[in-house]
């Protein structure tokens, strides 16, 4: 079919660019140069964590240590995503202390997702969406008082054809 | 060669007038029936009403919808006038507000079905303005609106008492029903004879209600699509050539379809898989 | 203009509850376009939420964050009529900010 | 509601692959391959006035015309009769689908 992608309107940011009708064929990233320049020095965005491709790799990078796993750290996901390229997952935990909050999904080309800083006085509990690329585990990992603990879940995803 | 493949197909072929207003009571009884833990105005929520996970999702991306900026686009699109000071409402009845649930309607001085989309494109040609693609963007972003100032109201779709205007319905119907591509599927193939099911583990929207809810944010498309997206694609899924969109096939079957959800409330814009 | 942020901040009791919903394309940079070339990465890298001039959430994303991002979290304090600034950034180098009134 | 979708379905997939295993067998020159995509091009065309062409009928009639391009004629003869009988079963599909409609009509 022929989908036209007419000129932007005038109501839409030259940024916001959207992208062609295109299915969610795989991700991961390409190398990047533009740290961002506005950020605190202590809020400094993770470059290389985010590059890693293992889970593992990707949780040394960030936080230089390992995980243990607890049953205070609690990752909702769904079963069964409607859609990977939009997967609802929230993380809560009943530990104190906490200063971070990441998200990793292990068989996407690169593991880590996204990784929330908690400062003191913020409820330690997040909630946002990701694409998974296929069926995977995802792993919630929260630092509180110094330490990792992590919670997994697995996430079956499947591309659709005639559905909705 | 072609002789034994249909061979199967029983013959029970009914009798040939059309009537619309038992045909919709016949839909929505056998979806009521199929789902009978469902109240009719669920269905306009599509799969989500079908699976208790798949809920679970909804509401969550309900919290904050995805169609949000084609919604707030859609507003300000429809209420900026054109060039010729002349603007959208001037185009509509009760100037555009609240009147989704009426379309398509029959245009007895054409002899054909005139759609939501049709009439916004006339609207801006009329004007001086060129058209929009059917498909998404600033389409699907002026449906947008139409239809959440029309939240809740009942479709109202009329059939007037005119030769042609039972003919596009019958033909919609006929549309509907008609198995095409490859895959030798009709519209009826998934969405009334399988909702529910999952195909690759996606959830088959049930038909009825299905276009209360246009147009949509697809998780599948990464944004918006209108009416006409949504027959394209289910074409080109089953291997067939779609029309042109707002082809006359096109404008009956959403005039059919419309018609037996009669009753259900639009709940547009929508989010979808 | 309208902002690329929707922001809903809402105080009840102690804490303000944050929801964002930011208008962006994530392109993961494996993504192939209608003529099957590869759409360069683009994404958000940092979004940062702050209160009476500190920060009270910062997300760090990378390219498996969704299209058209959703955040939700809530903090302690915040008052109704009180102003919650958001900025983010991207992998390109652009911005946008905006101040939104909690409610 | 009847269950014949998955029989019927199965059928037509069966006719297909006779019709296209029969046609890997025509070897050919560039009039050949002319004849064989001009009676697909038309067997299609009069799946477009049934509103009931295929996807994989064009994808066809592309293979074959750059089969030809290429000096290919034997593979562009093949894909055109390739092409030819997917049109050919777009338009019996069409044509039995004027009454068969109607037996999976809801009422």
């Amino acid at each position: 079919m022929n989908i036209t992608h007419k000129g932007l309107g005038a109501t839409r940011r030259v940024i916001v660019q959207g992208a062609a009708s295109i299915a969610l064929a795989g991700l991961g990233s390409i190398p990047f140069g533009l740290a961002p320049a506005f950020a605190a020095a202590d809020d400094k965005y993770p470059e290389d964590a985010f590059k890693q491709k293992s889970e593992a790799d990707a949780i040394k990078s960030l936080y230089g240590k390992t995980a243990e796993p607890s049953d205070k750290v609690k990752l909702d996901a769904p079963e069964i995503a409607e859609n990977g390229a939009v997967v609802p997952i929230s993380v809560a935990t009943t530990l104190a202390d906490v200063t971070s909050i990441s998200l990793l999904v292990a068989e996407n080309p690169n593991a880590l997702a996204a990784s929330y800083q908690i400062p003191p006085g913020t409820m330690p509990s997040v909630a946002n969406r990701l694409k998974m690329a296929k069926t995977s585990n995802v792993t919630a990992i929260v630092e509180a008082g110094g330490k990792l603990y992590s919670a997994t879940k697995e996430v079956k995803v499947t591309v659709g054809g005639c559905g909705g | 060669m072609a002789a034994l493949a249909f061979a199967a197909a029983p013959p029970a072929i009914a009798a040939d007038t059309p009537n619309p207003a038992a045909d919709a009571k016949a839909f929505q009884k056998y979806f009521t029936g199929k789902f009978p833990k469902l109240k009719l105005e669920d269905f306009v929520n599509g799969p989500y009403s079908l699976n208790e996970d798949m809920h679970k999702q909804w509401e969550e991306k309900e919290q904050f919808p995805p169609y949000e900026f084609s919604l707030d686009m859609g507003k300000e699109m429809f209420g900026k006038p054109f060039k010729n000071g002349k603007s959208y409402a001037d185009c509509f009845p009760n100037q555009g507000i609240g009147i989704r649930q009426n379309y398509p309607t029959f245009d007895e001085k054409e002899g054909k079905v005139v759609t939501l989309e049709l009439a916004l494109n006339r609207c801006r040609e009329a004007n001086g303005e060129p058209p929009f693609s059917y498909v998404k963007d600033e389409m699907a972003a002026l449906t947008a609106y139409m239809a959440f100032t029309s939240r809740g109201k009942p479709f109202d779709i009329k059939i007037p008492n005119d030769p042609r205007a039972l003919a596009a319905y019958q033909n919609g119907k006929r549309y509907f029903y008609t198995r095409r591509g490859q895959l030798n599927f009709s519209c009826a193939s998934c969405h009334v004879q399988n909702p529910g099911e999952r195909i690759r583990a996606e959830i088959l929207a049930p038909a009825l209600g299905i276009l209360n809810a246009m147009p949509i944010y697809r998780s599948e498309w990464g944004g918006m699509g209108t009416v006409s997206r949504r027959f394209t694609t289910c074409n080109i899924q089953t291997r067939g050539v779609p029309l042109e969109p707002q082809a006359d096939e096109y404008r009956d079957l959403e005039y059919y379809l419309s018609y037996v959800s009669n009753g259900l409330p639009i709940s547009g814009p929508g989010a979808r898989p | 203009m309208a902002s690329t942020i929707r922001v809903r901040a809402t105080a009840s009791g102690e804490t303000t509850e944050v929801q964002a919903l930011i208008q962006h394309p994530m392109d993961s940079g494996f993504v192939k376009d209608a003529k099957g070339e590869i759409i360069p990465p683009h994404f958000i890298q940092q979004l940062t939420f702050e209160y009476d001039g500190k920060n009270v959430f910062v997300a760090d994303w990378g390219t498996a964050v969704s299209k058209d991002p959703y955040v939700k979290f809530s903090f302690k304090g915040g008052k109704k009529g009180d102003d919650l600034k958001i900025s983010w950034v991207d992998n390109k180098g652009a911005t946008d900010t905006t101040t939104a009134k909690i409610v | 509601m009847r269950k014949n979708m998955r029989i019927s379905t199965l059928s037509l997939v069966s006719v297909l692959l006779i019709a296209t295993a029969t046609s890997v067998m025509a070897a050919g020159s560039e009039a050949d391959f002319k004849t064989a995509y001009a009676a697909a091009e038309a067997a299609n065309e009069e799946a477009g006035a049934l509103r009931d062409q295929w996807t994989v009928t064009a994808t066809a009639l592309a293979a074959a015309k750059k089969a030809a391009d290429a000096g290919n004629f034997d593979q562009a003869v093949a894909q055109s009769k390739g092409a030819e009988a997917l049109a050919k079963a777009s338009i019996f599909q069409a044509t039995s689908e004027k009454e068969a409609w109607k037996t999976i009509e809801i009422r």
